[in-house]
């Protein structure tokens, strides 16, 4: 198999109406590797968790960009959703399931946990008054990849 | 997202359909919860989520919330019609724990 | 009516798979303006010509970056795409219809008139070694963007 | 973007559909010409277009060049089915003082 490689960086205004933009963005380019319709809908609900929570906890509603890097390097799929933002402090806690803290806007707390469910593998950086960032991964088997 | 609120005596029954994530479930809450509080005699909320294509734990959230309007004015509420994608997000809140899952 | 700002930037790699990625991004972007279908087909080939000879002309096919910056205000739709190719000595000349540099690879030369013809504005800024811009605006409709 | 290719006898049916952009319109290069090839006896080329969905000059160019190499060989050069979008570059580049329309 040939090494293929890609990559996009993408920001945008940090406006809800943007998440749908974001995760078509991802899909779409997400859609070189030959994914599976689950794949994809894994990718976008990720995306989506994670653009959200640039907007409402990172940025607090208040405007500013968000930053996607996607990167596929044979049939990994890596995806990078960054903010500078508010940042978070206490990274484990905000990864734990049913954790929000803002239960006033309706939150869940269950954003970290889908997009752990739905990734191969999600890593947080985070420095509080700088911003976060969340890196995920995401392999689209190989037979999807032929076919 | 698409939404259409039909109500018949004290039932209100709600269909969704389309995107179901941050923006839209924010427009889904201002919506449903001005129908609760116009009619204070409704007791029962079925919200349908056939027509739903997507959702994230946004949903999850205003879902959440609705349950706990019509629960705080102790009616009932039933839950209807979530697929693939929605369900896996709502089963691994254990929602079904709470809210009861109607045909 | 309230101002409406939006923008985002995007850059990925100069591969020709990615122009239909690009057109889907731009086209994605532009529908928060509610355009008509063809305000959207308008646009895609637009961005599909430009982005084609970025990669193409600008990096004659060995990779590097392209660039598409986008904003809405109210009711405008503006996009740049630009690449750090080998920019054009003559803009005047390669903006003629049917001037092409590139006859063996079936260029047609039409590219710069279709985005004349389906755009509201025009602009190519282009330093040869440095690499070109080709900045695009398009109105939609206020009744469109009411509906 | 899906090309089919029919050969009867001397005449050569090709169907293009899908998006027409520079990447594709490379690989349908490739392809026509092969068949073209294959077959010296072939000297008639009818173009359906009906299924395009979207085209750019890269598709204009793609067309001109099939044009000039079954015209090389004295052959009959036939475009079919151009809609709207497709058309309109077509006629901006005067196609039809060059090829012949079909229905
Ligand atoms: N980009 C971010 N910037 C700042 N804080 C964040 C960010 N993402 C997540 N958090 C924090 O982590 C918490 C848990 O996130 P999550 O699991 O997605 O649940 P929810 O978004 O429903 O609160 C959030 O409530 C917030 O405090
Ligand atoms: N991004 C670019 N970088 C360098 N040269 C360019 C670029 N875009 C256009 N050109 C030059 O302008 C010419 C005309 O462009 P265009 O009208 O799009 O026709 P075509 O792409 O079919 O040649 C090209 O042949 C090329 O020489």
């Amino acid at each position: 198999m040939n090494m293929f490689e890609n990559e996009m960086h993408i920001s945008f205004s940090a406006l809800s109406q943007n998440e749908s933009f974001a995760r078509m963005v991802a899909a779409a380019f997400a859609a070189h590797l030959n994914p599976t319709i689950e794949d994809l809908t894994d990718i976008r609900t990720a995306v989506s968790e994670a653009v959200t929570n640039a907007i409402i906890h990172g940025y607090e509603n208040r405007g500013g960009m968000v930053v996607m890097d996607a990167y596929i390097r044979d049939c990994v799929f890596e995806i990078a959703i960054r903010d500078e933002g508010k940042g978070i402090e206490d990274v484990p806690l905000a990864m734990q399931p049913f954790y929000t803290s803002a239960p006033d806007m309706e939150r869940s707390g269950m954003g970290f946990s889908v997009m752990e469910a739905f990734m191969d593998g999600v890593v947080v950086e985070s420095t509080p008054g700088k911003g976060t960032s969340v890196i995920m991964k995401k392999y689209i088997a190989e037979a999807a990849y032929h076919a | 997202m698409e939404l259409t609120i039909q109500i018949e005596g004290n039932v209100c029954r709600i269909a969704l359909s389309g995107e179901l994530d941050h923006h839209a479930a924010s427009e889904a809450r201002t919506r449903i919860d001005e129908a609760l509080r116009e009619d204070p005699s409704i007791n029962a909320l079925f919200l349908n989520l056939s027509g739903i294509t997507f959702m994230d734990s946004a949903g999850l959230g205003m879902i959440l919330g609705r349950y706990r309007v019509i629960a705080e004015r102790g009616g009932r509420f039933v839950l209807t019609g979530a697929s693939g994608y929605a369900e896996r997000i709502l089963k691994m809140a254990g929602i079904y724990a709470l809210v009861e899952k109607g045909e």
